[in-house]
């Protein structure tokens, strides 16, 4: 008797609450994701496809989703892990891949025969150039991705640590600190 | 006189050392072996050089043209021959290099024909683009080009014009010297920016530290019968500063983010500025030398003036420097640098150079960590908090060094001078800054890298799409076209490919179809060849016309270039 | 390359001098308080010192720091000499250096050592040390008692029995047991003509090292280590709460002076209050901060389960203060009458 | 199941994943019940019943749930699971019961036991999912086990204290001198606290040096294979 | 995940989530039941075991004969035994004579609050036992009244009480030693103790006058 | 009246949930690394710890109690809350874009908060009624919001501390939780009074 009394009354609670989830389920149904567009705001945009997916925006959603972890973009550094670490709450984690200098890709205008193949590969549009005409690439606009070079037929591409020149030089963190100051782990410390 | 001085919050007293270089008159320098002269010499546009290697100069002739409105020519020191137009070491902390013309004197020290403006026919825009003309930037040590300081913004009446001659840092005395010898052309320069800027009063600063140039001054300001007023300001650094020196003089506190001072009816000329736009204006002599005092660890410290772009190795010998010296500060104590190449020029802004030595500034004890002991921020002129600051540059959380306001920190240094764990405070507040600049650009550089990685699919979408047209149209032209066939040559036996049935009797029509055939092939190909070169900006239209011109010189390249497309005759602004 | 960054002139200061006039500024104190108990807080203010010492050289060597820069900085002897002064003087040796331990250890190196400590490590000392051994940490030698250095070091050392003179109450613990053995028929007037106990006017004796701490906090104050907002706050807010309720019953509850004189107040005041590392930097944070510690430190030493409430609320204020910092940032310059 | 899955599963339960030191769940009964080791551990052993059960329940009705009430369907599961581990306590260890008071039913919001539900059990077959549920709590056992030792000897001197009241023929070992004074703080809350947070730091620094020795090892065929494996 | 790509209207899937929550409601909550239906009795078993071990602390098992959990009655809120809710006295009888009478007492003032108390007093009035049941004193100072946490394993502080009368003790002596009476106390706590002898003191004085009443009356169920 | 204050107080200092009762810690150590979400965390708990003690109450009272059914109390609480949090959930992220960021993210989190069962059980056993319930619930709230949002402040400092490696993260957070409930202790003995 007492059985039957426990279930009835929790069925009639488990009645209503299922109905009003269902419903609101429904109802109150939202669509799109802004954690992915604020994700995607802290990825580099190099589109360079290390992070194992085809782009920032992909990477983007599968971090949303909990697919993937924080810490698989090479040109986002240490830096992104922690800003996407503080975006997500979740603990910072050393990158993947070693982090490189900043880069950008040079064509040989000695050598490049204008296939067009890297053009193809370029993520940004940042090699201007038609069929048969020597290719370039706008310095300013090539994030150094590195995906143009293997297309490319006669390798006449290749990559240069960006010099520093008086404007990109930035002041160094100051040297003069005897101790072994705490900041951010940084890649190597965390490893 | 004023009635009534402000007061600012914080700012220190270090020990002023100003008699050291101040017992001296101005000595003219020698003629150095060689000038280098910077081009980039102020905020703004970098000049364009006029000059080669190889061209004859005369002294005062213009090497360097204005590029863009904020930006000031900048004159050949003296005449002579120009050696090379290169990469030399600039007085830059980073110790690297920019573009100078680099004269070799010739000794005659002869003047390009020059004169004074007519004032009376020149409108105020004549006279800026005078002053840029001669190269006329400030000289109390940011060097903004003067003439961009020379207009009211436009709603808010101009209350002050400030000449700032406090020269709070120690050991300059740069600006003293020039008021006690030259006190007459600096209230002219000042009449001149008076007449330009329409303000209700004109104040003339100066620290009560300097007593014989508040003399001098007032004495030529009465002599020349200008309402100007001389006022002597407490001591205490940095009274110099724009902003301070504006809340002492008028109680006016300006907001850090404030772009220009003059947004609040206020603007700050530095003496030695009013000097050089004299001689600008009054005897057409554009900004080539300047007073360099010279201090420190030296034998007979003084001021000199000195031609822009003598080495500074050179200068400094003038003053002596006893054989301990290890270095040159550029500026003074609390805001200059040890400039990390000895033979860097002097510049517009080099207003002192100090020979360091360990006994005159001990090498700093080793940082210590903060104790929030909070004499930082009772030291701060600009009331921040600079332990917070520091402890967020530490940790490289730069979100939180903006939310405490690191952009409107002036670098003052007050606060590491008070700081008893002797942390380099201001150097993590430029890291910082640093940082953030170059973190903004960065995500400029993103944010365009996305659109165009978008606009990028979104084209290939497009041509994908076209392609798929484009074949499927040619498929039917082609299947339209092969039943037409078939039909003229009923007689024969039908082929399925025209190139196969070589024994075909009816040549002709088949030799046509290849043809077809190729220039389908052909055009199907450029189709699905990308090209990337519509909507491109004029520069890099004019970076592919300079390398495609390179490409043809060397041969690689058998025929121009004319497959370069419209845009790039775009013309370069 | 030579690189230093400006400013190149820097004024006469540093860590160590501004621990040595802490450590100055607490001597008039510590006189008194000899004079008051005899030798024995001069040996517990060495073993305090010394342990410090000694927890502070491992730890910095554990974690690879310079350890000359760190151990002459001074901060650990005012830590240890703080703890010295807020134990009672007879407390056994063990637990003095157990508390010293855990203020350097604990504390203070866990959270990267000098500067970086969120709580103050001499009243985590305190703290941990009277819940874990709340009986020990509550015997305070009968007032009046004059015992030779010997004696005091035997029982310091556990050598000598614990006798009962040894473990009296506090003038603020004893008040608090009587009042209550008392259920209203005893009276605050009546308690404290009890001179042998009560003394001038705070506790016979204790008041004048509340005195001799107060002189050492205005040296203080005068030469610029300490602002005035802090303690003169914590005393309003201990002034405050004490006067509203001495007014309301005095026979049940003691003047604001007796409150002022009696416990840890006036060393909280100028020395613990002060802690920059702990506390709030901004001028109003140091207003709030001092403000309601003091109004813990009474309730908890008058309503509270322990003899006196100064540890309590200084750590309860050190939790918040990063919160209240953030709040309280001052407007800056030329942001005056602005809602920035 | 292979063995590498298993081992994987008790590696992560063990100490990778843990769920106090790692994952920083549970922590409730972690800190609340680690007065002692017999306390620490009887709980420990309850949540692992459930966490097991609710696992192999979750993986094998995970199919039927609709996504919208999965969370209280999941709650439901674990709940019932809990009041009769709580009911069990109750009839059998009464004195035990007493004494872990709330903390036996408030394993239905003990973290570990959904947040395990939600991550693992959701996706994965009911073998590896009870396979996991068991080494979870293992995980938390021995870390309670460990941290009450450490509360219990800190605090008052001595080890299985409360043993009587699961085998009431047992009694406490006193380890330290009977006149230890005794360090109270190991037993109130904060000591809880610190010395847990004592038990990340050794963990951290365990999980440093192995990768340091890793790295100072070349890598083996294995392992380099696994890392192609990750990098794919 | 669902398994079903269908779209649902939102009644529809009220219904749905309604019937799929019910179906596993009924099946757990049927799970439940039955284990506490199983359980029952051995929870009853054990909460009475419990209770009579309690009880048999303050009162040896052979000083008494009735089933004395069933001999009980309901004492109104009774400010002389510091008791503001309604509590139960069980009264033990040997051979059909009035034993003991046994109930809750709170100590008001302890240093940490209120301290539970359950006394036993015999019939003849002196004190059979007393053991605290709840108290917030500091571990390891004031926590001693309560032998689980006493030292002194052999005769803990508070078996004093065992044997006290009005009529052996007077007045005056219950109290603290310091406070001039006879109970012990440990140097540096004595306001627990004090709190719990006045507590006793209190609960003796009050049963002495209405032992007989409360043993006479009928007992309630 | 006092009595209604004193539960009040008690429930955000004496008797702190975190810090005293220790329930609520995984949301108090995993979302207090920054103030801004420690805010929404506190805003989110504050708000279905209240209707949590207040709907646990009805049903104890109203369908547990009169049939007998007390057992079933952790059951039918727990389900309760969690879809009454999902349904709030829901309301919340398609009606508010601005209370979703605020609050909304947080919620799902709570369920696993044991503060939001553990308050309603603590209620149940003190024997408190409707009001002292819902003041006791709300008073854990605020306990628990407060704490969490100083301990967020302490630890943004901390993130700039030069904390010995391997206690970075968080093993310091725990000591720092550590010291804190010390200070807590402080006041110990004052709900004698209530
Ligand atoms: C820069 C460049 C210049 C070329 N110039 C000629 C040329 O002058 N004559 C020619 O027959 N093929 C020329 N080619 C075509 C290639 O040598 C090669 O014949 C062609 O790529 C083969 O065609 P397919 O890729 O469509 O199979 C040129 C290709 C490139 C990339
Ligand atoms: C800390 C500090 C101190 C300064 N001291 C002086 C000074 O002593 N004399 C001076 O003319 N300018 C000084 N300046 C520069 C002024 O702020 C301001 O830029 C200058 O007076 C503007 O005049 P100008 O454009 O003619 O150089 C100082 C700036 C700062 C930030
Ligand atoms: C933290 C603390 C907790 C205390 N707890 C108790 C307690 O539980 N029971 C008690 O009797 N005294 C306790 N005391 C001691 C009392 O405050 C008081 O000093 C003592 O009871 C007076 O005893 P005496 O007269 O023997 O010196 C405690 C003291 C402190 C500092
Ligand atoms: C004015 C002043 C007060 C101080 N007060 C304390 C204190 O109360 N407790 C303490 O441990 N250290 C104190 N110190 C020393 C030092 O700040 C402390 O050890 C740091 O917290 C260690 O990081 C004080 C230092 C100064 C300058
Ligand atoms: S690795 Fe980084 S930059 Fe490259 S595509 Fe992935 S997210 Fe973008
Ligand atoms: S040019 Fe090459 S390296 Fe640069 S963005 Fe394009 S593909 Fe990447
Ligand atoms: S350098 Fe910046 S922070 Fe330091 S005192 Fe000057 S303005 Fe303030
Ligand atoms: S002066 Fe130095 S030690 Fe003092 S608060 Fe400022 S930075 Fe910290
Ligand atoms: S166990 Fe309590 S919140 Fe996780």
């Amino acid at each position: 008797m007492d059985i039957l009394l426990a279930i009835a009354i929790m069925a009639l609670g488990a009645v209503v609450l299922g109905a009003a989830l269902g419903f609101a389920s429904i109802k109150f149904k939202v669509e799109g994701d802004p954690l992915v567009e604020k994700i995607d705001a802290i990825l580099p945009q190099t589109q360079c496809g290390q992070c194992g997916y085809p782009g920032c925006k992909p990477y983007a959603e599968a971090i949303a989703k909990g697919e993937a972890d924080i810490n698989l973009c090479p040109p986002g550094g240490m830096e992104g892990v922690q800003r996407l670490a503080d975006l997500l709450g979740r603990e910072v984690k050393p990158l993947e891949a070693e982090e490189k200098p900043k880069q950008v890709a040079i064509i040989d205008e000695n050598t490049c025969i204008g296939c067009t193949l890297c053009i193809q590969a370029c993520p940004v549009d940042a090699i201007v150039g038609a069929a048969k005409q020597m290719h370039t690439i706008i310095a300013q606009q090539c994030t150094g991705c590195e995906l143009c070079l293997p297309p490319c037929p006669v390798e006449c591409i290749h990559m240069e640590v960006i010099p520093e020149t008086l404007e990109n030089w930035k002041w160094k963190y100051p040297v003069v600190a005897i101790q072994p100051v705490a900041t951010r782990p940084s890649a190597e410390e965390a490893a | 006189m004023l009635a009534k001085l402000f007061k600012f919050y914080g700012g220190v007293k270090p020990p002023s050392n100003k008699t050291l270089s101040n017992q001296q008159p101005i000595r003219p320098a020698p003629l150095p072996s060689r000038l280098v002269v910077p081009l980039h010499q102020s905020i703004g546009g970098t000049p364009r050089p006029l000059v080669q290697a190889g061209d004859p100069v005369l002294k005062g002739q213009k090497i360097g043209e204005a590029d863009g409105w904020i930006s000031a020519a900048v004159h050949a020191p003296t005449s002579g021959t120009v050696v090379e137009v290169a990469m030399h070491v600039r007085p830059h902390v980073s110790g690297l290099e920019s573009l100078c013309v680099v004269i070799e004197p010739d000794g005659k020290d002869e003047w390009i024909a020059h004169g004074p403006a007519d004032r009376a026919a020149m409108s105020p825009a004549d006279i800026c683009q005078f002053l840029q003309e001669h190269g006329i930037v400030g000289l109390g040590g940011a060097g903004f080009p003067t003439h961009g300081k020379l207009k009211a913004t436009p709603g808010v009446p101009m209350a002050e014009l400030i000449i700032n001659a406090a020269e709070c840092e120690p050991y300059i005395t740069c600006d003293d010297l020039l008021m006690r010898e030259r006190a007459d052309d600096i209230v002219r320069g000042t009449a001149v920016f008076r007449d330009m800027l329409q303000p209700t009063r004109v104040i003339i600063g100066i620290e009560d530290n300097k007593p014989e140039a508040i003399a001098a001054m007032q004495k030529a300001v009465e002599a020349q019968g200008e309402a100007f007023a001389v006022v002597p300001v407490p001591t205490l650094y940095p009274a110099g500063g724009a902003k301070q020196l504006i809340r002492v003089l008028t109680g006016k506190e300006v907001p850090g983010a404030m772009r220009s001072t003059a947004d609040m009816g206020v603007q700050v000329f530095n003496v030695g500025t009013a000097y050089a736009a004299w001689r600008a204006i009054g005897h057409g002599e554009p900004l080539i030398s300047r007073i360099v005092t010279l201090t420190g660890n030296v034998r007979s410290a003084g001021n000199v003036e000195a031609l822009i772009g003598t080495p500074m190795d050179e200068l400094l010998k003038l003053a002596e420097p006893n054989p301990d010296t290890d270095g040159i500060i550029m500026g003074g104590p609390m805001m200059g640098f040890l400039v990390p190449n000895e033979h860097a020029p002097i510049v517009k802004t080099s207003n002192c150079l100090i020979a360091h030595s360990e006994r005159l500034f001990p090498p700093k004890a080793p940082e210590m960590p903060c104790i929030r002991c909070g004499a930082c921020a009772r030291a701060c002129p600009h009331e921040l908090q600079p332990f917070e600051l520091y402890w967020h540059a530490r940790a490289k959380d730069f979100g939180k060094t903006q939310q405490y306001h690191i952009f409107d920190c002036i670098e003052c240094g007050c606060c590491s001078f008070v700081c008893p764990s002797r942390i380099p405070l201001v150097q993590y507040f430029r890291f910082a800054k640093s940082e953030i600049w170059a973190r903004e650009k960065e995500k400029k550089a993103a944010d365009e890298a996305k659109q165009r990685f978008e606009f990028k699919q979104f084209r290939e979408e497009r041509e994908k799409a076209e392609k798929a047209e484009k074949l499927a149209k040619a498929a039917a032209a082609q299947a339209a076209k092969k039943a037409a066939e078939a039909a003229a040559a009923s007689d024969a036996p039908a082929t399925e490919q025209p190139a196969e049935a070589a024994a075909d009797p009816a040549e002709a029509a088949k030799k046509a179809a290849i043809a077809a055939a190729m220039a389908r092939a052909k055009a199907q190909r450029e189709a699905a060849q990308p090209k990337n070169t519509d909507e491109l900006t004029p520069e890099q239209a004019k970076a592919m016309a300079e390398i495609e011109a390179r490409r043809q010189q060397a041969g690689i390249v058998p025929e121009p270039a004319d497959a370069l497309p419209a845009t790039t005759e775009a013309k370069p602004e | 390359m030579m690189f230093a960054p400006a400013p190149y002139l820097l004024k006469d200061a540093s860590v160590s001098r501004v621990m040595t006039m802490v450590c100055l500024a607490l001597i008039p104190g510590i006189t008194a308080y000899a004079w008051l108990v005899g030798p024995a807080i001069l040996v517990q203010l060495v073993i305090a010192s010394v342990t410090a010492i000694a927890a502070e050289a491992a730890m910095l060597k554990l974690r690879g720091k310079p350890l000359a820069m760190f151990l002459s900085d001074g901060s650990a002897i005012v830590t240890a000499w703080l703890i010295a002064l807020t134990f009672p003087p007879l407390a056994p040796w063990w637990l003095v250096v157990t508390g010293t331990l855990f203020a350097i250890v604990i504390a203070k190196h866990l959270y990267g050592g000098l500067g970086q400590n969120p709580f103050n490590p001499a009243m985590v000392a305190f703290a941990a040390c009277i819940v874990s051994f709340p009986a020990l940490m509550s015997q305070w030698p009968s007032v009046g008692l004059q015992m030779p250095l010997l004696d005091q070091l035997n029982v310091i050392l556990g050598l000598a029995p614990r006798v009962d003179a040894l473990s009296g109450a506090t003038p603020l613990d004893a008040m608090k047991t009587a009042l209550k053995l008392g259920e209203g028929q005893v009276d605050i007037a009546h308690l404290l003509a009890n001179q042998d106990i009560y003394g001038n006017f705070a506790g016979r004796g204790w008041e004048w090292v509340a005195v001799g701490y107060l002189l050492g906090g205005l040296w203080l104050w005068q030469r610029k280590l300490i602002t005035w907002h802090a303690p003169l706050a914590f005393i309003g807010g201990m002034v405050l709460i004490s006067g509203v309720l001495w007014l309301y019953q005095p026979a049940s509850f003691a003047s604001p002076l007796f409150h002022l004189l009696s416990g840890g107040t006036l060393l909280g005041a100028f020395f613990i209050i002060t802690d920059p590392v702990s506390g709030c930097t901004t001028p109003r944070g140091k207003l709030i901060f001092g403000f309601c510690a003091g109004l813990l430190a009474y309730i908890i030493r008058v309503f509270g389960g322990f003899p006196d409430g100064v540890a309590f609320a200084v750590l309860l204020m050190n939790l918040s203060a990063p919160l209240i910092d953030q709040l309280t940032q001052p407007r800056i310059f030329g942001m005056k009458g602005k809602q920035s | 199941m292979t063995r590498d899955e298993f081992s994987t599963i008790a590696y992560n339960g063990l100490w990778k994943q843990n769920t106090a030191l790692a994952q920083l769940l549970g922590l409730c009964p972690l800190l609340a019940v680690s007065t002692n080791i017999v306390n620490g551990v009887m709980l420990a052993l309850a949540t692992i019943i459930v966490m097991a059960l609710a696992n192999v329940a979750v993986a094998m009705l995970r199919n039927l749930i609709p996504h919208e009430i999965r969370i209280p369907v999941f709650i439901l599961i674990v709940a019932a699971l809990v009041t009769v581990v709580d009911l069990l306590f109750n009839a059998q260890l009464h004195e035990l019961y007493v004494v872990l008071g709330i903390f036996i039913p408030l394993i239905v919001t003990n973290c570990i036991v959904l947040a395990r539900v939600e991550a693992f059990a959701a996706k994965n077959p009911p073998l590896n999912s009870t396979v996991d549920g068991i080494f979870m709590g293992l995980g938390l056992l021995w870390t309670l086990a460990v941290l009450g030792a450490m509360r219990e000897l800190l605090g008052s001197g001595t080890l299985f204290s409360g043993i009587d009241m699961v085998f009431p023929s047992l009694s406490p070992i006193q380890v330290l001198p009977a006149d230890y004074p005794g360090f109270l703080l190991g037993l109130l809350p904060p000591g809880a606290f610190i010395l847990l947070g004592c038990m990340i730091a050794w963990k951290n620094w365990m999980d440093a040096r192995a990768a340091e020795r890793a790295k100072r090892r070349p890598p083996t065929p294995e392992a380099i294979a696994d890392t192609a494996e990750a990098g794919a | 995940m669902t398994s079903t790509p269908r779209e649902y209207t939102a009644p529809g899937m009220a219904l749905r989530t309604a019937a799929i929550l019910f179906i596993f409601v009924i099946a757990f909550t049927a799970m439940l039941s039955a284990a506490y239906q199983w359980t029952k009795p051995a929870i009853a078993a054990s909460a009475l075991a419990e209770k009579m071990k309690l009880l048999n602390e303050v009162l040896p098992g052979s000083d008494y004969d009735n089933p004395m959990l069933q001999d009980t009655l309901t004492l109104p809120p009774t400010a002389e035994l510091g008791l503001k809710e309604p509590s139960t006295l069980y009264r033990a009888r040997k051979n059909g004579q009035p034993a003991a009478l046994i109930f809750e007492a709170v100590a008001p003032d302890g240093y940490a609050g209120r301290i539970r108390l359950l006394i036993a007093i015999r019939a003849d009035g002196s004190v059979a036992g007393v053991r605290v049941t709840q108290h917030k004193e500091t571990p390891g100072l004031g926590d001693y009244v309560d032998p689980k946490k006493d030292k002194n394993k052999t005769s803990p502080w508070i078996t004093q009480f065992n044997g006290l009368s009005l009529a052996s003790t007077p007045a005056k002596e219950w109290r603290v030693r310091k406070d001039g009476g006879r109970i012990d106390y440990h140097a540096g706590a004595t306001v627990t103790p004090r709190a719990v002898t006045r507590a006793v003191h209190q609960a003796v004085l009050w049963a002495d006058i209405r032992r007989d009443q409360l043993f006479a009356e009928g007992s309630t169920q | 009246m006092s009595h209604y204050l004193f539960i009040l107080v008690g429930a955000v200092l004496v008797n702190n949930v975190v810090l005293v009762k220790i329930l609520g810690l995984c949301p108090f150590m995993g979302v207090s690394k920054k103030l801004e979400t420690a805010y929404g965390m506190g805003a989110a708990t504050t708000f279905v710890l209240t209707v949590a003690t207040g709907s646990s109450y009805i049903i104890d009272h109203f369908l547990l109690i009169p049939f007998g059914l007390e057992y079933l109390r952790t059951l039918s609480f727990i389900v309760t809350i969690a879809a009454i949090v999902q349904l709030t959930e829901m309301v919340i992220a398609k009606t508010s874009p601005t209370l979703q960021q605020t609050l909304g993210i947080y919620l799902p989190l709570i369920t696993t908060n044991c503060a939001v069962l553990g308050v309603p059980l603590i209620n149940v056993a003190s024997g408190y009624n409707f009001v002292e319930s819902l003041l006791f619930g709300a008073g854990s709230a605020v306990g628990f919001s407060g704490v969490l949002i100083l301990f967020a402040a302490i630890r943004e400092r901390i993130e700039g501390a030069d904390v010995p490696r391997y206690f970075r993260g968080s093993a310091i957070a725990m000591v720092t939780a550590g010291l804190m409930a010390l200070a807590f202790m402080g006041f110990a003995g004052l709900d004698k009074y209530q």
